[in-house]
C-alpha cells in the first residue's frame, strides 16, 4: 500500500514538468536600461519590451504603422490634428480595461505637463494639447506640421495608477512582465487577455543576458538557449545542422563617418578621395563573410519606398583615382589619422582593421584606436573629438528620422556636417503633406549625401539570427525588436 | 656482571664523499650488561654520539655501519629496517641534548609520552593514559592531570627533560641511550635529573648508555666508562680504576679539566689544540699532535687496545712502555 | 585581540584610500555613466531626467560623504546602470566568486599540501623530481589557458561539464559544484603548483629538527612520523601564504570568469568599469576587500587553533 | 641539481629572445597580412601553426608577439625594480614610522587581487601599452620592497655598515654604494620572478581585452580571439599559450635556479 502512495507522489510531482510549457529562451547582449517605457532610450530594451508595451499605433514587419491601442485614427488635412478611436475591451496586464484618461496620461507624462519635466523632447516641442472628446476618442494637435510625427504614436500606454512603472512594468502588448535578474534575465509571460486573438502562441520568454557572443555561442550549442539574435557572422559555420539560420537586411547603416571639422576631412576631394579606396565589397567578404547589402547613402534598401537605386557604386574603387584627388587636395603622399572604434563591437573593430590595410594602398597611415563605449558615446558622440569612426546607426521607421541626423542644426550630428541645401529639403519633406513628393525630397537628399562624399556608407550588414530547428514564425522587422509573439514551437 | 645485554663487535661508521671514505667511528667493542649504566666520554666531534644513534638504528642515511651490534644475540645490523624499526621504543630508547626542541611544539606533552605506549603495547586510549599519569608520578611530576594537557612551550627546561624521559622509560625499554642528557640544563636541575635517572636505573632493569664530555657526570653516575677520542676507544675500565689510575694521556687531561674545589685559584687545565676533523686520514696515534708523552712510534702506528689491570684497557704505547708490555 | 584590531583598521584605511582614489578618478576618466546606459538614441529630456535621478548634479564631496555614511548603514547606493540597489547586486552575484574560491582554495589544500609532503619524502628522487618538474610547469602556465583547453577539452570534445552557464547553489548544489568544478581547476593549477613547493621545502626544513628524532626513536614509522608530527608543523608557514593564495584567487576568478563566463564578481565588475557605474566600482572594491579581511582572519584564527604557542602571546 | 635549472632557464629565454630578434626583422608572413582564402588552414608546412580568422600567419604573429611580451615585461620589472628597491631601501634602512606606513601600504597591495588593481588602473588612464606597463609596474613594486627591505634590515647591522657610518658617509650614500651592491643578488632573482608575473599579468589583460591593443600584437588578445574559433581552429589557441607559458617558465628556472646559487654562497 506505501509503495503505491509513493508512486502516486512520485508522478505528482513530476506532472508539471511533463506539461508541454512551451518556452523560448533568446539570447540578449545587454541589460535594459529601464522597464519603463518612457524611461528607456537604449535599442536593447526596446528590443524585449516591444513584446509588453504598445501604443496607440505599433509598427508591423514592413515598416508601417499599424492601429494598437487604438481601433482607427484619422489626420485632419492640414495634418495639425490626430484623432484616434479607442479600441473596446482592450485590457491592461493587471486586468484592469484601458481608458482614455490612460492615453492622456501616458502622452502628458511624455511631453511634461503643469511643469513636470518632459521625458520626451520631441513631444513636448511639438504636440499642442491632447484631450479626450468622449469616452472612446482621443484628439492630439501639433504646434506645428511634421508628417514623419505619425510614428512617435507607437511609444508606450501605461497605466495611470501604476505607481512604479519601472519595478513592475504594465502594458497591454501580447506578453506580461514576470521578472529581471539583473546581468541574468528577463522573463516575459503569455498575456490571456491580449486584444488579439490566437497570439501569442507560445507560454514563456526568457531574455537570457550573455554579454560576451562567444559564451552564446556555446550556450546556443549546447542547447541552453534556443534563439541567439545577431549571432557572429563568423560563427555560422560552427552551427550544426540542428539549427536554423534567418538572414535579411537590418536597415542598418555601417558607415565610416569622417569629422568634418578636421583639416583633411572638410576638403571634399580628401573624402571622395576615401571613398574611392575603401573597397565595401571586400570589407563585406571578409568581416561579414559576405552576409552584407552594400550601401551608396545613409539609406538601406529595406526602406522600399525611402531608398535611392544605384548610388552604392557611385564610387567604384579606384585607387588611382584616390591618389590623384588627394594629390589635388595637397597631400600626395598621404597623410595619418586615427580610427576611433568602440571596443564592444567587434564587428565594427574588424572593419577598422581591414580599411586600415585598404588606406596604406593610398598613403593613408589609419591607426585604429579602441575606446570603451562610455567613452565612445562621449567623446565622439557628444563632443565629437574624433577625426574618423566606425558605427551603425539602427534602423528608424521614418525616412525623416534617419536623414534628420545631418541637418546642421541637429543635437547628435556628429559628423559636424551642414549644408544650407541639404537642410532645405530635408525641411521641406517633413512639412510636404503629398507623400509622393516627401520621398522624392527624401531621395534628393541622399543624392546629397553621396556625391558630397559625407561619410563612407559601407553596408547594411546582415541581421542574423540563429535558432533552434522547431522555432517557428519568426518575422524580421526593419527595426531593432524581436516579434515574440508571432513565434511557434512545430512538433 | 648480570647476563650481557649488548654486545658491540668492531663497529665502524663511515661517509663517503667525492669517491674517498672518511671513518667517523673506527672498529668499536664494548658490552653493555643488564642494569648497567655505562658511560661513553670524549670531546664533541669524537663520534660519541654516532655510535649512540648506529644502536638505536637513527644514524643519517648516508652512513656506512660495518660490524656486529649484538642485541640478546641478534645482530641488529642483519635486521631489515621493519624489524629494527620494532626494537626502537620497546627495547632501545633515547634522551637527546636539546630539551627546548626535542618535543613536538603542537602537541599536548602527555600525548607524546601516549604515543610511545599506543604504537609498542597493545593498550587502547584510555588505558594509556592512565599509564601516562603513572609514568609521570614516577618521575617526580605533581598535578599530573593537568600537565598532561599542557605543551612543551609551557614548561621549563628541567621539566620537559622530564617528559623526555618519561617517553624513554615507557615500555620500560632494555636500554635507555642518554645522549648529553643534562648539558642544556642549569646545574641545579642537572642533579634532579642525574637522581632520577639512578632511580630509573635501580627500579627498573633498564640499562643506560651515558655519553657526556662531562667527566664530573660520568663519575656520579657509571659503573663502567669508555673514554673516545676521534673515532677510538682510547680507554675502556670500570669507575674506580679509571679515576684512581687513568692510563691514556688524554684521560688523564680529562680528569684534570674537572674543575674541583681543592683546584680553586689557579687557572683550569685545557688541552691545547683541537679534535682532528674526520676527513684527515692520517695513520698513527690521532692524539699525537697533542699529547705530551708522544713518542716517535705513536706518529705513524695505531697502537693497540691492552689490558693492564682486569677490566681496564688503554690504547697507548707510551703507557705500554711505562709498564713494560712491549711484546711485539 | 590588539593584534587584529591593528590588522583590521589598516585595511581599513587602505580600502576607504581605495575608494577615495576611485571616486576621484571617476570624475577625472572619460566615459559618461549615463550615456553608456541610454545609448545612441537618447533624447536629450530622458538624458536630463537620468542625471537628476542619479543625482549626478551635486558636488564631488558630499557625493562621496553620502555614499560613505551609505556604507556604514548598508545601503551602498543605487547602480547607474541598472537602479537597483548595488548591494542587491553584488550579493547575489558574489554567491559564484565565493563558490567557485572555495572549491579552488579546496583543491589547493587538498591537493597541494599531499604532494608537496610526498614530494618531500621522495626528494631527489623519481616521485619527487617529478612532482617538481610538474609544478614547475603548473606555476608557468597562464590560468586562462587551461581554462579554455579544459572547456575544449571536457566540454567540447568529451562534453563531460557543461561549457558555460552557471546553476546558482539554491536550484541544485551538484549540478552549481559540477559548473565550478572546470573553472575551480584552472584557478587552482598555478596555486596547486606553489603550495607543493612551499610544502615540500617546509616538510624538508621540519625533517632536520630534533623532535623528529624523538619520534624516530619512539619506533615511528616514517609515514607515521610524517603525518603524525611533521605535517602539523610544516603546515603553518603554509597557511601564512594561503592568505595571499586567497588574493590571487579572487584575481585569477577575474578573469576565468570571462573564460567561462560566468555570472560573478569579476565580471560584474569589469562591466561596472567599462559602463562607468561608480557605486557599483566601489561597492565591489568594499565587498572585494571586505572578503579580503575576513579571509586574513580566518587565516589567523587557522592560526591559533593549530599553534598553541600564538594562543598565549 | 642546482645548475640544471638555470641552464634550461637560460636555453629557454635565449631561443626566446633569438626567436623575438628574428621577429624584429623577418617573419614568415606580414603580420598583418589578411588572406581570407586560406581561413582556419591547419598547421602545415606553409603556416606552421596554421591561420586565424582573418588568415593571417599565426606563427608570424607569436614570434612578433614576443616583442610585446618582453618589451612590457621588461620595462614593467623596470619600474616595479626602481620604485620597490627605493622604498624598501628607505624603510628597511630609516625604519620607524616610515618604515611602519610603507609596509602597512605594500601589505595592502598585496592582499589587494594584482588584476583587480591594473584593472582600476587601466580603466582609469585608459588602455594601452604604456599604461599597461605603468600598471604591472606598479602591481610589482610590493614584491621587490620586501625583498629590499629585508636584505637591507640585515645588512644595516653588518660591519661594513658601522665602519661607513663612522668615516661620516651620508645616509643616502650608505644606502646606495655600500649596502646596495651588496644586496644585489635577491633582488636579481626577485626581478626574474618579477618578470614571469608580469608577463602573465600582461596576458591576464590583453585577454580581458584591456591590455595591449591593436596594432601591436600580443599573446593574451591573440588567446581571447582564438577561444571564439576553439572548436573549429583548436590550433589558434594552443600556440599563444604555449609561448606564454614557455617564456614565464624560462624566467621561473632562472629564477629558481640563482635562488639555489644565492642560498649556496
Amino acid at each position: 500500500m506505501k509503495k503505491i502512495i509513493l508512486l502516486l507522489l512520485v508522478i505528482m510531482i513530476m506532472l508539471p514538468v511533463f506539461i508541454f510549457s512551451a518556452k523560448v529562451v533568446v539570447r540578449v547582449p545587454q541589460d535594459p536600461d529601464f522597464l519603463d517605457p518612457h524611461k528607456a532610450a537604449a535599442s536593447g530594451t526596446e528590443e524585449m519590451m516591444f513584446n509588453v508595451f504598445e501604443g496607440l499605433l505599433k509598427a508591423d514587419s514592413n515598416g508601417n504603422v499599424v492601429p494598437a491601442v487604438a481601433e482607427r485614427y484619422s489626420v485632419s488635412p492640414d495634418g495639425l490634428v490626430y484623432t484616434f478611436k479607442l479600441r473596446k475591451g482592450i485590457k491592461f496586464h493587471n486586468g484592469a480595461l484601458v481608458t482614455v484618461d490612460d492615453i492622456i496620461y501616458s502622452l502628458d507624462r511624455l511631453r511634461g505637463v503643469n511643469n513636470e519635466k518632459p521625458l520626451s523632447s520631441t513631444f513636448s516641442s511639438f504636440i499642442k494639447d491632447v484631450k479626450a472628446t468622449d469616452k472612446e476618442t482621443v484628439v492630439v494637435s501639433m504646434k506645428e506640421l511634421n508628417t514623419s510625427f505619425i510614428t512617435n504614436f507607437t511609444v508606450a500606454i501605461i497605466p495611470k495608477n501604476n505607481t512604479d512603472p519601472n519595478k513592475n512594468p504594465i502594458g497591454t502588448g501580447p506578453f506580461k512582465f514576470k521578472e529581471y535578474l539583473p546581468g541574468q534575465r528577463v522573463v516575459i509571460q503569455k498575456f490571456n487577455d491580449y486584444w488579439k486573438k490566437g497570439v501569442p502562441m507560445i507560454d514563456e520568454v526568457e531574455f537570457r543576458i550573455i554579454t560576451d557572443d562567444q559564451a552564446a555561442l556555446l550556450a546556443l550549442l549546447s542547447g541552453e538557449i534556443d534563439m541567439s539574435p545577431r549571432i557572429d557572422v563568423l560563427q555560422l559555420d560552427l552551427l550544426s545542422d540542428n539549427f536554423q539560420v534567418i538572414k535579411s537586411e537590418q536597415n542598418m547603416v555601417q558607415l565610416l563617418a569622417l569629422n568634418h571639422q578636421n583639416k583633411y576631412f572638410s576638403d571634399v576631394r580628401v573624402r571622395q578621395a576615401i571613398n574611392y579606396a575603401v573597397d565595401k565589397d571586400e570589407i563585406i567578404n571578409a568581416v561579414a563573410l559576405g552576409y552584407g547589402t552594400k550601401l551608396g547613402s545613409n539609406m538601406s534598401p529595406v526602406m522600399k519606398k525611402y531608398y535611392r537605386e544605384g548610388l552604392e557604386d557611385y564610387y567604384q574603387t579606384n585607387v588611382t583615382k584616390a591618389k590623384e584627388l588627394l594629390r589635388q587636395a595637397g597631400y600626395p603622399n598621404g597623410f595619418r589619422t586615427t580610427i576611433t572604434v568602440p571596443s564592444n563591437y567587434k564587428f565594427h573593430v574588424d572593419t577598422a582593421q581591414v580599411i586600415v590595410e585598404q588606406l596604406k594602398k593610398i598613403g593613408i597611415i589609419a591607426e585604429i584606436e579602441q575606446v570603451e563605449w562610455g567613452v565612445w558615446l562621449e567623446r565622439v558622440y557628444a563632443n565629437r573629438k574624433y577625426e574618423s569612426t566606425i558605427i551603425g546607426l539602427t534602423g528608424k521607421l521614418s525616412a525623416y528620422d534617419i536623414l534628420k541626423r545631418y541637418v546642421s542644426d541637429f543635437s547628435r550630428n556628429f559628423y559636424n556636417y551642414s549644408n544650407p541645401m541639404y537642410d532645405e529639403i530635408i525641411r521641406k519633406a517633413v512639412k510636404e503633406t503629398d507623400d509622393a513628393k516627401a520621398t522624392e525630397l527624401y531621395k534628393q537628399a541622399q543624392d546629397i549625401l553621396t556625391k558630397d562624399a559625407v561619410a563612407v556608407y559601407i553596408m547594411d550588414p546582415n541581421f542574423i539570427n540563429a535558432m533552434k530547428k522547431e522555432i517557428g514564425g519568426y518575422t524580421v522587422y526593419p527595426l531593432y525588436i524581436q516579434d515574440m509573439s508571432v513565434i511557434y514551437i512545430a512538433k | 656482571m648480570n647476563e650481557k645485554l649488548f654486545e658491540i663487535k668492531d663497529l665502524s661508521i663511515s661517509f663517503r664523499k667525492k669517491e674517498e671514505q672518511f671513518f667517523a667511528v673506527k672498529s668499536v667493542d664494548f658490552d653493555i650488561h643488564k642494569g648497567e649504566i655505562v658511560g661513553l666520554v670524549g670531546e664533541s666531534g669524537c663520534g660519541k654520539t654516532l655510535t649512540g644513534l648506529s644502536i638505536i638504528g637513527l644514524t643519517p642515511s648516508d652512513a656506512i655501519i660495518s660490524g656486529q651490534i649484538n642485541f640478546k644475540g641478534m645482530n641488529l645490523l642483519s635486521k631489515n629496517k621493519e624489524e629494527r624499526r620494532s626494537t626502537r621504543g620497546k627495547n632501545i630508547s633515547m634522551i637527546f641534548q636539546e630539551p627546548m626542541t626535542s618535543l613536538n611544539p603542537l602537541m599536548k606533552v602527555g600525548d607524546q609520552i601516549r604515543e610511545t605506549l599506543l604504537i609498542n603495547m597493545r593498550m587502547d586510549k584510555f588505558q594509556a593514559k592512565q599509564k601516562v599519569y603513572e609514568i609521570m608520578k614516577s618521575v617526580g611530576f605533581a598535578d599530573v592531570y593537568s600537565l598532561y594537557k599542557k605543551y612543551p612551550h609551557e614548561l621549563s627546561g628541567g621539566m620537559r627533560q622530564r617528559v623526555v624521559i618519561c617517553i624513554a622509560i615507557a615500555c620500560n625499554p632494555d636500554l635507555i641511550i642518554a645522549d648529553e642528557p643534562t648539558t642544556a640544563l642549569d646545574v641545579t636541575v642537572q642533579a634532579q635529573i642525574l637522581d632520577l635517572l639512578k632511580k630509573i636505573n635501580q627500579q627498573t632493569t633498564s640499562s643506560i648508555l651515558f655519553i657526556s664530555h662531562d667527566f664530573g657526570v660520568i663519575k656520579e653516575m657509571c659503573s663502567q666508562v669508555i673514554v673516545m677520542y676521534a673515532g677510538h676507544i682510547v680507554e675502556k675500565s670500570c669507575i674506580g680504576r679509571i679515576f684512581s689510575n687513568p692510563l691514556h694521556p688524554y684521560t688523564q687531561a680529562l680528569l684534570k679539566c674537572i674543575p674541583a674545589p681543592e683546584k680553586k685559584g689557579n687557572p683550569l687545565f685545557s688541552i691545547k689544540g683541537k679534535v682532528p676533523s674526520i676527513y684527515d686520514n692520517s695513520e698513527g696515534c690521532p692524539f699525537f699532535n697533542r699529547c705530551s708523552f708522544a713518542l716517535e712510534k705513536c706518529r705513524k702506528e695505531l697502537p693497540k687496545l691492552r689490558e693492564y689491570e682486569p677490566e681496564h684497557l688503554t690504547r697507548c704505547f707510551y703507557t705500554e712502555e711505562k709498564n713494560g708490555k712491549t711484546d711485539s | 585581540m590588539y593584534f587584529y584590531l591593528k590588522k583590521g583598521f589598516s585595511m581599513l584605511i587602505t580600502i576607504i584610500a581605495v575608494t577615495v582614489i576611485t571616486f576621484v578618478s571617476f570624475q577625472i576618466i572619460p566615459g559618461d555613466p549615463v550615456l553608456s546606459r541610454l545609448g545612441v538614441d537618447a533624447d536629450q529630456a530622458q538624458i536630463d531626467a537620468l542625471k537628476e535621478e542619479l543625482n549626478l548634479n551635486k558636488p564631488l564631496a558630499t557625493r562621496y560623504f553620502i555614499w560613505l555614511k551609505g556604507v556604514f548603514t548598508g545601503d551602498m547606493g543605487q547602480s547607474f546602470r541598472y537602479s537597483v540597489p548595488v548591494s542587491d547586486l553584488i550579493l547575489n552575484r558574489i554567491s559564484v566568486t565565493f563558490i567557485l574560491a572555495l572549491i579552488s582554495l579546496l583543491l589547493i589544500i587538498f591537493i597541494g599540501v599531499p604532494l608537496g609532503i610526498i614530494s618531500a619524502r621522495y626528494n631527489n628522487r623519481i616521485p619527487g623530481l617529478f612532482i617538481s618538474f610538474i609544478s614547475q610547469i603548473g606555476m608557468a602556465v597562464p590560468s586562462f589557458w587551461t581554462g579554455i583547453l579544459l572547456m575544449f577539452l571536457f566540454g567540447i570534445v568529451l562534453k563531460w561539464f557543461a561549457v558555460s552557464g552557471y546553476v546558482s547553489w539554491s536550484e541544485n548544489p551538484l549540478l552549481c559544484i559540477k559548473s565550478l568544478t572546470l573553472p575551480a581547476v584552472s584557478i587552482a593549477i598555478p596555486n596547486i603548483a606553489t603550495v607543493i613547493r612551499y610544502m615540500k621545502n617546509m616538510v624538508l626544513d621540519e625533517m632536520k629538527k630534533e623532535y623528529v628524532k624523538t619520534a624516530y626513536s619512539k619506533g615511528l614509522s616514517t609515514s607515521q612520523v610524517l603525518s603524525k608530527h611533521i605535517l602539523k608543523n610544516a603546515i603553518i608557514p603554509v597557511i601564512t601564504i594561503l592568505g595571499m593564495i586567497s588574493a590571487t584567487i579572487l584575481g585569477g576568478s577575474i578573469i576565468i570568469e570571462q573564460v567561462f563566463s560566468l555570472p560573478g564578481i569579476g565580471r560584474l565588475l569589469i562591466n561596472a568599469i567599462t559602463t562607468r557605474d561608480l557605486p557599483l566600482v566601489q561597492g565591489i572594491i568594499v565587498y572585494i576587500s571586505v572578503m579580503i579581511v575576513i579571509i586574513n582572519f580566518i587565516i589567523d584564527i587557522f592560526y591559533t587553533i593549530i599553534d598553541p604557542r600564538i594562543r598565549f602571546n | 641539481m642546482k645548475k640544471t635549472n638555470i641552464t634550461i632557464g637560460a636555453v629557454i629565454l635565449i631561443f626566446l629572445l633569438a626567436m623575438m630578434t628574428v621577429s624584429i626583422f623577418y617573419t614568415p608572413y606580414p603580420v598583418t597580412q589578411m588572406n581570407i582564402k586560406e581561413r582556419f588552414s591547419p598547421p602545415s608546412l606553409k603556416h606552421f601553426f596554421g591561420t586565424d580568422n582573418f588568415g593571417r600567419d599565426i606563427l608570424s604573429r607569436v614570434m612578433s608577439g614576443s616583442q610585446t611580451a618582453f618589451f612590457v615585461g621588461a620595462l614593467a620589472v623596470f619600474i616595479g625594480l626602481v620604485f620597490g628597491v627605493l622604498i624598501g631601501a628607505l624603510s628597511g634602512y630609516i625604519g620607524g614610522i616610515f618604515d611602519e606606513i610603507t609596509m602597512r601600504i605594500m601589505d595592502a597591495m598585496l592582499a589587494f587581487p594584482g588584476i583587480l588593481f591594473a584593472l582600476m588602473f587601466v580603466a582609469i588612464f585608459g588602455v594601452g601599452i604604456k599604461n599597461t606597463i605603468t600598471a604591472i609596474g606598479i602591481m610589482s613594486i610590493p614584491s621587490f620592497a620586501r625583498v629590499t627591505r629585508s636584505s637591507y634590515l640585515q645588512h644595516k647591522e653588518f660591519e661594513y655598515v658601522k665602519s661607513a657610518k663612522a668615516k661620516g658617509a651620508s645616509p643616502l650614500r650608505i644606502i646606495f654604494f655600500h649596502i646596495l651592491p651588496n644586496v644585489t643578488s635577491p633582488i636579481i632573482v626577485s626581478s626574474t620572478l618579477g618578470f614571469a608575473r608580469a608577463v602573465l599579468s600582461e596576458a591576464g589583460l590583453s585577454y580581458l581585452g584591456l591590455g595591449v591593443q591593436p596594432p601591436y600584437p600580443s599573446w593574451g588578445r591573440m588567446l581571447n580571439e582564438s577561444q571564439v574559433f576553439i572548436s573549429i581552429a583548436p590550433w589558434y589557441a594552443i600556440a599563444p599559450g604555449i609561448f606564454i607559458t614557455l617564456l614565464v617558465l624560462g624566467f621561473n628556472f632562472l629564477g629558481d635556479g640563482l635562488q639555489d646559487l644565492e642560498s649556496l654562497k
